[in-house]
């Protein structure tokens, strides 16, 4: 079961939380046309390995956090709030150990 | 002394002064206390336990573990009947019932042991070439007959009796399993103060040691594992926990175990559950489970009394049960030794010692020095006898054959495979070890480390060190590294020699590799020589290693035959995907509290006595339970549902409407926030003033609906469905916190903070004014349709809105929800002169069709705002969530099913939802179906059934017109008249009264 | 050979020795007319409908690991047709079809077991959905019936109906669905597509689509390069991570579905049974385990293993409507990866990119579709056309604002 | 008209202490008891202004820790938002704070959305074992610890209030019956007495 250390409340249990996809998509100003829309809405980077997501931490301090997983090994690179900047580990040059 | 076989030496485990009594196969025996089932079946001399899966050979037990593919029985009877279990971690208690499975009539008599005679044809995989003519015969012939005689024991048919439960627990390092290895390594991680656990599957610590030939400190190993026991009692940072099996290693050092709270107990004690199973938490993981010893894969192997050298030790040092009288050890170790010398201990006959290594190792010499008969390079080759093993064929190595040689048993060693099930959860691949021909645990990719057997180290002092550096590391890697970890112990020195690889003795008849399947060599090699050589191919084709033991005895010894036919080494043909449960785990152990009534908590409102009062039927509402309907005496459902949906038109009604989701938002930027979420404007909505939202979600999509009320400046105060509230507040902390940090909004569930009624009908202002009194004025100048006031009333905070679902002149009324009852009866009381009835859901539906107001079944999730003939609301001069992709063709395209409303002509006697509409009821397919009804009742307001439906090309191209509701499955297509959707007021005029 | 009662017999009396392998294990050729990517059920399937009905046989079916190994040996074996929308009905009803026929078509035994699948039902407006699709069957003339309690109760004995949170008020049956073996629908199309001259060829990592002159003209793989005049792929699982070879973008997301097995028992439950107010549905297969699953675990994961939560979940589902259950133990759980695409329903169709075509997006239903997947992929590989039967699962139908969602929750495929 | 009377969403609880009563001889491993009046103002602080706002009502603005003065205790629900609660009367503690914080935040009645349990006693610990996921091992935490999370389904506000070790749990208003059904059921094998605060 993931531990997800939230940044508020700390390390807790993958079952506090709702999973809420990819967190790498902006959404487009408003003005920006249908086909920038769509690719907002429906295309998915699914990357097999490092991935930036989010993670709705429902049962605790209710804040959207960003966290930085792995899709094949599970493991967690690192956590940050709803404006937090994070990359991936083969993005920081250099993959973890 | 109680049975036959029982000895007067070892029996570390049972108590001999406390006598217990139980049966089995209605048979009666009596056993100690501290028995199994299987210790006190042997000691009563019974060797004959089961039947196997295919062939209903006549088995007995291989094992005296978890891993025990043989002796399975039914346990206890009725509501607790348990099938498959191992009758060797069956405890023993007074009035124990078992039962064998998986043979008619009787264990001794199995008709179906005929299988035998047809084995030349059952061979691996004979079910996929066969079974296939006449295709007509499958289900009622041959598949019936195929899954009577599958599966083993009978499970229960009734709802289990007992209770499970779940708990939590958190450590610095688990430790698993409590051999030598395992209470070394937790001595030391105990003693450095760290958080330690230590889980043991076992009744009692120890793990595989011989109390005869293992001695550590110069005292017997059992002397050293009480002290060790004593010094964990002694810490309180220690929690020692047996009967324990750590059963499945999940992500991020989450481990999950099953404590057996009560199965030693006919059953469990007051407020006890049967199980419990943890979910623990570890910063560092010690795996200490030991190893599995492997069969020896001779002619008629699986024949009862012929067991593993290990087994028979166990059953003689923790029971005081000889497995039998005359032994014979073969073995290709130096572990059989061990046994051999426990048993001459305990008086038990070693009529032969048969070594498969030509030279004698310092055991054998040991051995012959204590007068039993040794044979170098003497392996077996036939087992012989029918429900019991008679005697054994011997052959040299060279093939030449030896002597055949009478006995009752035969303690059988073919090596050890480390324990490497729970380390390959973790993803680590287990990796061979030519030198004690075993798979062990590659690198770690989890903060784990294995140490003692599963980690392939045999020796005892070895295992000692091994134990306590594994604990000082993962004690240090937590933290702890200061502490003094004491000294580990020393032992004996063995010198132990190396296995000689064994995988097939030879012989032409049945060998077995798999026992509980029935898997023998001659099948591994049919495998092959059909194509299914990946390992997990061969596994699939011949069911190896897919039996209730997942082939923790015969997984290895398969995978070595495997290599033999495909003449590669066994790293080549590697090992199949361990997956959890490390042993099998009872489904009610997962589902713990959350079953029958508590299988979701409920959610009651405010109000729930006064419906309970009123003699209401609750119904589901998501978690909630909310007034159906509230039936007088002799009245049925359909009755009670028309007529409280008639008396609201006609004097006034009040309904339960507490469990809408609510929603308090504050802030100056609130109002833009709401015009960003719903479809329609809010800047301009005044403060005192309510308004009807849709919510769209970004895929253009109606997502939820509800009115928001603005109450002051900065404070709005939003309802949202009783279905969709957490979504809905979910969506809009993403809005918040993540699209639009910059806006100023705070917002929080106001649902339990309030409860509310509707009061809805021609006299309700006249009611409410009578129960409000002069603490606010109610009249349509002060409070206007979908206007909102805020007031004290009798010492609470009231809101009242003047909002109407029912399309009546109404309001609602909200107040703290502990208010709840005295609003209710005071409400009550002063509409018992008005003709006040109380309404429950099914009228409130009545009313919202017969306006053509959408609800849940029309927000199926597929529909838009134009499908409900609500795209007028959409705003074209401020952007909204999901405005750009409700503009895609598919989802403006004028061919789209759109909101009707539709009356039944004839046909039928009523009307249902999930029919679907079409032109000529002789040509009812899926290509003519324009739509399907979503909502239906009997109208009292229109004196006919009607209904709420989609239709393609909606009221411009079938107003007025008659469409068919083709209903296949009940079997009616009544004709019905389309229309529009606002059945009742149209214009609404009742609302502004 | 051919496989029969009498064949078993004859090479009983012989040892057995007389069995030829099922499949080849040939090495690759320089050049196909067709490389179908994936051997699981679908690719399998459409090469053995290329050849037995388009007599393309020069055909190679590439795997990465063991035939099989994938979705189609992780399932929980249950097929049917109970879908809502005509182009999913009338597809998964051609499946139907072709399950019916396919053990005399292809010769191998793969206990197809038409048992009945029937879905519970708890509420009103969970009738009336059930209802709409149960007609929708109907319409499209495929069998489907409602249950009432005592009907339920006859079938499923061991029902809990007095002590129910959320009371079973009925159930939607297709007493055509069922159960099937399933390693024996891989085996039996592999052994019928090689018998006709296909190669298999396992241990062969595709690394890259060769795209030439804007079409698909070969692939990369760990056994070198292969050409061919035709590319598709079939990979459910890795569909992007596969499609992004040939620079392809699609909405799909991989979701770990989780499966589990108890322990064989005897006969408990001869129907499938799926829990409508919780994640839980259930088999017994002929071996005698119960095969149950649930829900997605609800987040992106390729590595094939579940979670605790989910287990919790849905084996309080199975207490829920079944408390018989609690003492029969769990035996095995794994994952399969689900390509969840972002309306519930799948992608078979031309790519946009000359001769390269696109099998994927199968969420739940991949298994039951296997025949109809493979039959419908192979007329639109050997036509270069779809057939009217999937004409509408293609790509473009998001960007058009077609969507085919059967569950109706959009472009979340972790929302339970 | 006369005040209205409240009523606790556990119903009577009188009677409820009498169906509870006879639970174990011995010492009780646990004592229950239900807080009958629990005010509780949920406090927003503006953008920028976390700070301004702990300081001027005191408060700790760090996660997982209360602060208590005489007349309230501020639990921290995440950045800027606090739980406060008393046994004053709501209306005045929302009305205290709002004036204390003028135009730097907002606050939100939420008294009646809660009821708080107590749980105490030598076996609290094992107890809350039973259905809380967090580590409440005394080496990890003390006094003050608050926290929010799920227990038998249920959403919990939790305080530890002291180490005998005592605990608070705030629960919303509907599952009051559902979880007092987990708790009494659990608790039952450590031995449990009830009481009202």
């Amino acid at each position: 079961m993931h531990q997800i250390d939230c940044p508020w409340c700390g390390t807790r249990d993958e079952a506090e939380f709702q999973y809420q996809g990819d967190a790498t998509v902006q959404r487009p100003k408003p003005d920006a046309d249908e086909e920038t829309f769509f690719r907002y809405v429906y295309a998915r980077e699914n990357p097999k390995g490092w991935h930036v997501e989010w993670w709705h931490h429902v049962a605790g301090c209710r804040q959207w956090i960003k966290v930085v997983r792995n899709t094949l090994t599970h493991e967690i690179d690192s956590t940050g709030g709803p404006q937090s900047k994070l990359t991936k580990p083969d993005e920081k040059g250099g993959t973890k150990s | 002394m109680t049975g036959v076989n029982r000895v007067s030496v070892g029996g570390s485990r049972i108590d001999r002064s406390k006598e217990v009594r139980f049966t089995f196969d209605g048979q009666s025996y009596t056993g100690f206390e501290g028995d199994t089932l299987a210790s006190a079946l042997l000691a009563n001399g019974v060797t004959l336990m089961g039947r196997s899966f295919k062939y209903h050979r006549p088995r007995g037990c291989l094992t005296a573990g978890s891993e025990e593919p043989n002796a399975i029985v039914e346990l206890r009877s009725g509501a607790r009947r348990e099938p498959n279990t191992r009758a060797t971690m069956a405890e023993l208690y007074n009035g124990l019932d078992a039962q064998s499975q998986n043979r008619f009539p009787s264990l001794k008599f199995d008709i179906q042991a005929i299988n035998q005679l047809l084995s030349p044809f059952l061979t691996a995989g004979f079910y996929y070439k066969t079974f296939m003519w006449p295709s007509s015969f499958w289900e009622p012939v041959y598949e019936k007959f195929i899954r009577k005689s599958a599966g083993l024991g009978k499970a229960a048919t009734q709802a289990d009796p007992d209770t499970y439960e779940h708990s939590h627990g958190h450590c610095d390092v688990l430790v698993v399993g409590a051999g030598i290895a395992g209470l070394s390594a937790a001595l030391s991680a105990g003693r450095s103060g760290a958080r330690v656990i230590l889980v043991e599957e076992q009744v009692a610590a120890g793990g595989m040691t011989s109390t005869a030939t293992d001695f550590i400190d110069g005292k017997p190993s059992d002397e050293w594992v009480a002290q060790a026991l004593d010094e964990l009692a002694g810490m309180a940072n220690v929690t020692v926990r047996t009967r324990t099996t750590l059963f499945g290693y999940y992500d991020h050092n989450v481990l999950a175990a099953l404590e057996r709270v009560s199965d030693h107990l006919e059953v469990p004690e007051a407020h006890q559950p049967r199980q419990r199973l943890w979910t623990l938490r570890a910063g560092q993981v010690v795996l200490a489970c030991g190893s599995h010893e492997r069969a020896m894969v001779f002619d008629n192997n699986d024949m009862p009394g012929v067991m593993l050298s290990g087994a028979v030790r166990a059953f003689v040092e923790r029971y005081g049960a000889a497995p039998g009288k005359r032994v014979v050890v073969c073995t290709n170790n130096d572990d059989g030794y061990k046994t051999a010398a426990s048993l001459h201990k305990a008086g038990v006959e070693i009529v032969a010692i048969t070594d498969a290594r030509a030279e004698p190792s310092p055991a054998a010499k040991l051995a012959t020095a204590a007068g039993m008969k040794v044979q170098c390079g003497v392996i077996p080759h036939k087992a012989k006898g029918r429900h019991r093993v008679s005697a054994i064929a011997l052959q040299r190595t060279d093939g030449s054959s030896a002597e055949i040689i009478e006995c009752d048993c035969v303690a059988m060693s073919n090596g050890y495979s480390p324990d490497v099930h729970l380390v390959s959860q973790t993803g680590v691949a287990p990796v061979w070890r030519e030198d004690i021909l075993g798979f062990v645990p590659d690198t770690p990719i989890r903060k784990e480390r294995s140490a003692g057997a599963c980690k392939g180290t045999f020796e005892l002092n070895a295992c000692l060190q091994e134990g306590h550096q594994a604990g000082c590391d993962a004690a240090e890697a937590m933290g702890f590294g200061s502490g003094d970890p004491g000294s580990a112990g020393t032992a004996d020195e063995e010198e132990i020699t190396a296995p000689l690889a064994l995988w097939r003795c030879p012989g032409k008849g049945k060998a077995f590799v798999d026992f509980q399947n029935d898997v023998t060599a001659k099948d591994i090699q049919l495998a092959h020589q059909e194509g299914f050589v990946s390992v997990e191919h061969a596994k699939r084709y011949t069911t190896l290693g897919m039996a209730t033991d997942q082939g923790k005895t015969s997984n290895v010894n398969g995978i070595a035959l495997l290599a033999e036919a495909r003449g590669e080494p066994i790293p080549d043909v590697g090992t199949t995907r361990f997956r959890p449960p490390y042993s099998p785990v009872a489904i009610g152990a997962f589902a713990g509290h959350e079953r029958g009534m508590e299988f979701q908590p409920v959610r009651r409102t405010a109000m729930h006595a006064c419906g309970e009062k009123l003699g209401a039927v609750f119904v589901e509402a998501g978690q909630w339970l909310r007034p159906q309907y509230y039936p007088k005496p002799g009245e049925g459902v359909m009755e009670a549902i028309y007529r409280e949906s008639e008396q609201v038109r006609k004097t006034a009604g009040i309904c339960d409407v507490s469990t809408l989701g609510k929603i308090e938002i504050f802030g100056e930027d609130a109002g833009e926030f709401l015009n960003r979420l719903y479809i329609n404007g809010w800047k301009m909505l005044a403060p005192g003033k309510a308004r009807y939202g849709l919510m769209l979600r970004e895929d253009g999509y109606v997502f939820d609906d509800g009115t928001t009320s603005r109450l002051a400046d900065d404070h709005y105060f939003m309802t949202t469905t009783t279905a969709n509230a957490a979504r809905v507040l979910a969506h809009m902390e993403h809005a918040s916190q993540v699209l639009w940090p910059d806006l100023d909004v705070h917002f929080c569930s106001a649902t339990e903070q309030w409860c509310g009624v509707a009061v809805a009908g021609p006299n309700a202002r006249a009611i409410l004014a009578k129960a409000f009194g002069d603490a606010i004025d109610i009249s349509n100048e002060e409070l206007p349709f979908m206007g909102v006031r805020e007031f004290k009333w009798n010492g609470a905070t009231a809101r009242i809105f003047r909002i109407s679902f029912s399309g009546e002149l109404a309001f609602e009324v909200n107040v703290p929800w502990s208010y709840g009852e005295a609003m209710w009866d005071a409400i009550w009381d002063a509409g018992q002169d008005h003709g006040l009835i109380a309404y429950g859901t099914e009228a409130l539906s009545v009313l919202r069709i017969e306006k053509g107001h959408v609800a849940g079944n029309e927000l199926d999730g597929r529909t838009t705002a134009a499908d409900m003939g609500l795209g007028k609301m959409m705003s074209s001069k401020k952007p909204f969530i999901g405005q750009k992709m409700a503009a895609r063709d598919g989802m403006i395209d004028p061919q789209r099913a759109t909101l009707v409303g539709v009356k039944l002509k004839s046909g039928a006697s009523r009307l249902r939802g999930g029919a679907h509409l079409v032109a000529d009821k002789n040509i009812a397919n899926a290509e003519t179906s324009l739509g399907w009804i979503t909502s239906v009742c009997d109208s009292p307001a229109m004196g006919c059934w009607i209904g709420l439906a989609y239709v393609r090309g909606g009221l411009s191209e079938h107003d007025g017109k008659i469409l068919y509701a083709a209903n296949p499955i009940y079997e009616e297509s009544p004709a019905v008249e389309i229309c529009s959707p606002h059945f009742f007021d149209p214009k609404g005029e009742r609302l502004h009264g | 050979m051919h496989y029969s009662a009498l064949s078993v017999f004859l090479q009983g009396l012989k040892g057995h020795k007389g069995w030829p392998r099922m499949w080849r294990d040939p090495q690759p050729k320089s050049h196909y007319d067709v490389i179908i990517i994936g051997g699981g059920g679908h690719g399998l399937a459409t090469a053995y409908y290329l050849a037995k009905e388009h007599g393309i046989t020069n055909v190679a079916v590439v795997e990465k690991g063991w035939i099989g190994g994938g979705n189609v040996g992780r399932n929980t074996t249950i097929f049917r047709s109970n879908y809502m929308f005509p182009a999913n009905t009338h597809f998964y009803e051609k499946g139907m079809k072709l399950w019916e026929g396919l053990e005399r078509d292809f010769n191998f035994n793969a206990m197809i077991s038409q048992r009945g699948v029937i879905n519970l039902f708890h509420s009103d407006p969970q009738r009336d959905a059930f209802a709409r699709r149960g007609n929708a069957m109907r319409l499209a003339g495929v069998d489907a019936e409602f249950l009432s309690p005592a009907q339920l109760k006859d079938m499923v004995p061991i029902l809990d109906f007095e002590n129910a949170r959320f009371p079973i008020q009925g159930g939607l049956m297709q007493r055509r669905g069922g159960t099937i073996r399933h390693d024996a629908v891989a085996w039996g199309y592999a052994r019928g597509a090689d018998s006709r001259g296909v190669d298999i060829l396992q241990n062969c990592e595709v690394k890259d689509i060769i795209i030439e002159g804007g079409a698909a003209v070969g692939i990369e793989t760990s056994k070198g390069t292969i050409r061919a005049n035709k590319v598709a792929m079939a990979v459910a699982g890795h569909t992007t991570h596969v499609a992004k070879m040939a620079g392809l973008e699609l909405p799909v997301e991989s979701h770990v579905l989780q499966a589990f097995v108890s322990e064989g028992i005897k006969p408990l439950i001869d129907t499938v049974v799926t829990f409508g107010a919780g994640h839980f549905y259930i088999s017994q297969s002929d071996k005698g385990g119960l095969v149950f699953g649930g829900d997605l675990d609800g987040y992106n994961s390729y590595a094939q293993r579940g979670n605790l939560p989910m287990m919790e979940h849905v084996m309080a589902g199975g207490m829920a409507i079944m408390p018989a259950i609690g003492r029969v133990r769990l035996l095995r759980h794994w994952g399969g990866i689900m390509d969840m695409s972002f309306d519930g329903s799948p992608f078979i169709c031309k790519t946009g990119i000359e001769k390269l075509y696109l099998n994927g997006g199968w969420c739940y239903g991949g298994f039951k579709a296997t025949p109809a997947s493979g039959w419908c992929f192979a007329h639109t590989i050997a036509k270069d056309e779809p057939h009217k039967l999937n004409e509408k699962f293609t790509i473009e139908r998001f960007r058009e604002g077609r969507m085919i969602d059967e569950k109706g929750v959009g472009p979340n495929p972790w929302i339970q | 008209m006369a005040e209205f009377e409240t009523v606790h969403p556990l119903g009577d609880l009188d009677q409820l202490l009498a169906d509870h009563a006879h639970h174990g001889e011995g010492a009780p491993g646990v004592q229950l008891s239900i807080r009958t009046q629990a005010a509780c103002v949920q406090l927003f602080s503006r953008k920028g202004r976390h700070e301004d706002v702990a300081k001027a009502l005191k408060l700790n603005a760090s996660p997982g820790v209360a602060s208590a003065s005489k007349s309230h205790t501020a639990l921290p629900l995440s950045p800027g938002q606090w739980m406060v609660t008393s046994n004053q009367s709501a209306d005045r503690l929302a009305a205290k704070l709002q004036a204390k914080i003028k135009d730097m935040g907002y606050v939100s009645q939420q008294g009646d959305a809660r009821v708080c349990f107590r749980i105490a006693g030598p076996s609290a610990r094992d107890l809350m074992a039973r259905g809380c996921r967090l580590d409440l091992d005394e080496s990890r935490v003390g006094t003050g610890f608050c926290a929010q999370t799920n227990m038998a389904q249920v959403g919990v506000l939790l305080h530890q209030i002291s180490d005998e070790p005592a605990y608070d749990l705030y629960v919303y208003a509907g599952f009051a019956r559902s979880f007092f059904h987990w708790l009494s059921h659990t608790a039952a094998q450590f031995g449990y007495r009830i009481d009202k605060l």
